[in-house]
């Protein structure tokens, strides 16, 4: 954090102002506490934790069988993937293996998820940049409309919308149901229609244009510096995919391309998130596709507590999720429970480049860089 | 603004024709139908595995009570909402006592996939709002009563089982695990 | 860079040892060389990527601090680790190295005590201020009663 | 005893008196309007609950208003905070004096009724300062200065857009400018016409502080903008002001560009075509209001002084040249 004294002062009256924990554009239960001179932001100290639940200590007391239904509570825009990480944390110390139908599955899920992830992202960030009463909130609804589409698909497989429980270690808990893959091909034709409405709202359009073009610059030297992932260091031009570069869960099997741009700006991040959902739903076609029979769990379902032992060991199990590396550092000392579990969150690397970027954006820049962030408090607070 | 390489009425004509762009789709969107439920009145149709109340079955025959009280579910709860005291009985158990706290519940299905009996099963019904949070205290004539008020969802114990399960050494038979995608409509 | 080269390079550090094949490359540092081994990761492997920075408490033989940085181009990654010692809990910082270790080292203060020298704003992140105790600590029991909430 | 025969005072209190019962009822009316054409742009319904297809809906928004508690900040500056939504909501509400709604009917048809309208219109940021400094709020604060850069830099063009249809019909009297266009609505005037139509459009959105203009209320930045401390009765009369404000530059857009009162049918219909383009009007701009992201405060101010005033000023040059060669030389 830049020290606000430091910098150059130009005479007018300094204000404080608190965006936050109850604010609109918030995302959540984000504080920033600016120091504003005029409308320019000097000063920056973000605050978090409003929404800490221990979830590290509770992985602590939960056993391996129970815990990756809760593993979904850290980040819930993206549940899929960060139940992936855990589980494949373990997989990884205990060497257990996965049928193929499974990971195809999971990868599968993982991909949907982005879909619906990006989605709520795309709307959510419209909403900032163009207000609850007026064509940002029309972009939200859109958007929303779309997910809830995706959530479906979700529903009829696992029966919830939002926290699904369908991992589990060694494969998944539930296999497709009948017609399920003829609705998840309607669902994503649809969206990927729809996809290029929104483009249409928001490309050349020059409102969109000079709200995000140059705006919450993030170096490329910076965004490495301070570990972002995802969506925002693809968009600093880094080529750095999980799913690419340390593929998973069978990625290599599957053709998709990883977009970068080198800007480095909200709207470079927006052109890789509008990418990243073709390429999803690419992916989703090639697995339909090419989906293979056989078993989703190389070990029986969970019956008891004391099922699930994973040996002496540590694993870090890294997934790409839609914000970037969700990481699970796991050390297990044999028991049913890990002994120590460091979630790296994507969000929260992500979330602490603001304080280095925020110093000289404008007030209403501050929402729009936040936005195209994308944080998911869950998964910043844990 | 002002794209300096371009001619004023080029940028004019690029914004002007994005705008009408913009405003064409919002004009489409006003003719779809919209995506509102109305939902008091109308519900959104159930998913055959839906994730809702819980509840405790009878046996279909005999009329009597699945539970055995073995206590697994109680185990294996995540956020330990349930409570289980067993009965020993002569030819079976029985549930002496059984709890459970729907307010911290999360619907994990944990405790579904791991009933040896098929005794608690998941409902179709989510709506569960009260303005007390002790009716959300489940006890088990409660229980047994939101299994014959509402209509189950797919998932019982046995069946999550049998998909998960890996194949058999030697002796792959098949079973509703394996093969071709699961049968998910059909009711338990 | 391969992650052999980098054990390689590595190993030429004083105070380091290696162990495991393949990648991540595990390096058990020294205390005091942290820093160093750190910086010589950034600077000479090209480890530029911060991953993230945590702890673990093993009860009675001390914490084990834990840094996980990346070759983004090369595709290495380096796990640092640095065992304190019973009773110890201060640390050198990474923050002159790396920038992102700033809200993770905040993070290790807030859940197991360790002093980061030379953090430059070591408060506690997550919990209140005003928080009693360092909950991920083996000693901090999940039942510790919390002062009320306000 | 006709109306015409009574004095002119009471003629004009009768008649104020009955716009006035009318502007309300349609102002809430017009919320209805908006709400459920927005919905329809969103893939919604919009409210549906309160009567037969929510119709009843503005109704029950005003009593709960109504009935809420009046919270007032305890740093306010009190006298202040409690005037500004009336200095907000009377020149709101004057817009209409002026505003002939067919031929005689209307409050005061005054000469230089343009102006007093454009003069009016303006004043309401009086009130909106007045609501933002006196809630002691800093997004308040920022708000109401957003405000006055805003409405400055915008009443401008949006003044000299105005001016287009005057100098076509050569008069300042709102009358007299609807009567100018019985033979060819302005929107229609060749080329000149439909600029000044779409300059209308967008210097009114900005002057009415809508999005994709609406910085100061900008509730991802501000909250609420000058109104985040407002609540219950007072909340709801700035509310309403606004829409007054809304409604009032709708009526002199359809009466500008639209030809006002003309239309097919009998004369007594006149009233009606003037409200149903009026609300053409408005679903225009709501339907802009619904399509668009907001932007930054400096960009807009940038737009107004280095887009808007210049156009609109060479469109006025280019008005008046036209009709300097058109009018045959005496």
């Amino acid at each position: 954090m830049p020290d606000v004294r430091a910098l150059d002062y130009a005479g007018s009256e300094r204000l404080t102002m608190n965006m936050g924990p109850q604010h609109p554009s918030a995302h959540g239960v984000f504080r920033a506490i600016l120091t504003l001179e005029g409308e320019t932001v000097v000063g920056v100290d973000a605050v978090i934790g409003y929404l800490h639940r221990c979830h590290e200590k509770l992985a602590e007391t939960l056993a391996y069988v129970q815990y990756p239904t809760i593993a979904s509570k850290t980040d819930y825009v993206a549940a899929m993937s960060s139940e992936l990480a855990y589980v494949m944390a373990a997989e990884r110390i205990g060497s257990f293996e996965v049928p193929k139908r499974a990971q195809y599955l999971r990868v599968l899920m993982g991909e949907l998820q982005r879909i619906a992830s990006h989605c709520l992202w795309l709307g959510t960030w419209c909403m900032d940049m163009g207000g609850a009463l007026g064509g940002g909130a029309t972009i939200f609804l859109y958007c929303i409309r779309e997910r809830e589409l995706v959530l479906d698909l979700f529903e009829s497989l696992v029966g919830a919308r939002l926290l699904y429980g369908f991992h589990q270690v060694g494969g998944v808990r539930y296999d497709l149901p009948e017609g399920w893959t003829a609705e998840c091909r309607k669902t994503v034709a649809l969206i990927e229609q729809r996809l290029g409405e929104y483009e249409g709202m928001l490309e050349d359009n020059p409102f969109f244009m000079m709200r995000t073009k140059g705006v919450g610059v993030i170096s490329t030297a910076l965004a490495q510096d301070v570990g972002i992932s995802g969506p925002l260091l693809r968009g600093s031009g880094v080529e750095w995919d999980l799913r690419r570069s340390q593929p998973y869960s069978s990625y290599e099997d599957f053709a998709f391309t990883v977009p970068v741009e080198t800007g480095g700006d909200c709207y470079a991040r927006y052109k890789v998130r509008m990418v990243e959902f073709r390429q999803s739903i690419r992916i989703i076609r090639q697995i339909l596709d090419g989906l293979p029979a056989g078993p989703i769990s190389s070990r029986p379902g969970v019956k008891s507590l004391a099922q699930v032992k994973v040996p002496k060991g540590e694993a870090y199990a890294r997934v790409e999720g839609p914000r970037g590396e969700v990481g699970c550092f796991l050390v297990s000392d044999g028991s049913n429970k890990p002994y120590r579990m460091k979630w790296r969150g994507a969000s929260f690397s992500n979330l602490a480049v603001l304080p280095h970027i925020l110093p000289g954006c404008s007030v209403a820049d501050v929402v729009a860089i936040m936005g195209s962030v994308d944080p998911v408090f869950g998964e910043v607070d844990r | 603004m002002h794209d300096r390489k371009k001619g004023v009425l080029a940028e004019a004509w690029t914004i002007g024709k994005a705008v009408g762009q913009a405003m064409r789709i919002t004009f489409i969107n006003f003719f779809r139908k919209p995506v509102t439920v109305h939902y008091p009145t109308v519900s959104r149709p159930f998913p055959n595995r839906f994730r809702g109340l819980l509840a405790l079955t009878y046996d279909k025959e005999t009329g009597e009570e699945n539970c055995i009280g073995c206590r697994l579910c109680e185990f294996i709860c995540p956020p330990a909402v349930i409570k289980v005291e067993m009965l020993k009985g002569e030819k079976r158990n029985y549930a002496k006592f059984f709890s459970l706290e729907l307010y911290a519940c999360e619907f994990c299905e944990l405790c579904v996939q791991v009933c040896p009996t098929d005794a608690i099963i998941m409902m179709k019904s989510f709506d569960m709002a009260t303005a007390d949070r002790r009716e959300m205290l489940l006890d088990k004539d409660r229980l047994h009563a939101i299994g014959l008020q509402y209509e189950p969802s797919w998932a019982t114990g046995n069946l999550l089982r049998d998909m998960q399960q890996p194949p058999k050494k030697e002796s792959a038979k098949p079973d509703a695990g394996s093969g071709k995608p699961d049968a998910g409509s059909a009711p338990a | 860079m391969t992650p052999d080269r980098a054990r390689e390079l590595l190993g030429t550090v004083a105070g380091v040892t290696l162990s495991g094949a393949g990648t991540p490359v595990v390096a058990q540092v020294e205390p005091a060389q942290w820093l160093d081994a750190a910086r010589f990761a950034k600077d000479t492997l090209g480890c530029a990527f911060f991953s993230f920075l945590t702890a673990i408490d093993w009860k009675e033989q001390g914490l084990e601090i834990v840094a996980w940085v990346d070759n983004l181009d090369a595709r290495v990654s380096v796990e640092l680790r640095t065992k304190l010692g019973p009773g110890v809990t201060s640390c050198a910082s990474l923050t002159p190295v790396y920038r992102g270790a700033n809200w993770m080292e905040r993070e290790g203060f807030d859940m197991f005590g360790v002093r980061f020298e030379g953090h430059p704003d070591l408060r506690r992140i997550l919990l209140a201020d005003d928080w009693e105790g360092h909950p991920l600590l083996k000693s901090y029991a999940v039942d510790t009663p919390h002062p009320p909430y306000r | 005893m006709s109306f015409a025969s009574l004095p002119p005072a009471v003629q004009s209190l009768i008649m104020g008196s009955a716009v006035l019962g009318a502007i309300v009822g349609l102002l809430a009316y017009v919320t209805l309007l908006e709400r459920k054409f927005a919905a329809r742009l969103q893939s919604r319904i919009g409210p549906y609950r309160v009567g037969p297809r929510g119709l009843l809906q503005p109704i029950a928004d005003g009593v709960k208003l109504l009935l809420k508690e009046d919270v007032m900040p305890d740093s306010a500056d009190r006298p202040v905070f409690k005037l500004a939504p009336v200095v907000f909501m009377i020149p709101c509400l004057l817009l209409f004096g002026v505003i002939p709604f067919a031929p005689g009917i209307g409050v005061a048809d005054l000469d230089n009724g343009i102006l007093i309208f454009l003069a009016i219109s303006s004043l309401e940021i009086v009130g909106l300062f007045m609501a933002g400094w006196g809630s002691n709020n800093k997004y308040a604060l920022l708000s109401a200065m957003r405000a006055v850069n805003q409405i400055i830099s915008y009443d401008l063009p949006f003044i000299m857009t105005a001016l287009v249809p005057v100098m076509l019909a050569g008069s300042l009297r709102l009358s007299e400018i609807a009567t100018a266009q019985a033979g060819l609505w302005f929107i229609a005037y060749p080329v000149i016409g439909q600029i000044a139509f779409v300059f209308f459009i967008i210097t009114a959105v900005a002057a009415e502080n809508r999005v994709p203009f609406d910085i100061l209320e900008a509730e991802s930045e501000l909250v609420a903008g000058f109104r985040v401390e407002y609540s219950g009765m007072k909340f709801a009369i700035i509310q309403l002001a606004e829409y007054a404000h809304v409604l009032g530059t709708s009526f002199l857009g359809a009466l500008l560009f639209l030809g006002a009162w003309a239309g097919p049918g009998p004369v007594w219909l006149g009233p009606v075509w003037f409200l149903l383009k009026a609300l053409a009007v408005f679903l225009l701009l709501t339907w802009v209001r619904w399509s668009f992201v907001r932007i930054r405060v400096d960009q807009i101010l940038r737009v107004s002084w280095k887009l808007m005033l210049p156009a609109s000023l060479l469109l006025l040059l280019a008005t008046a040249a036209t009709i300097v060669w058109r009018t045959p030389h005496a």
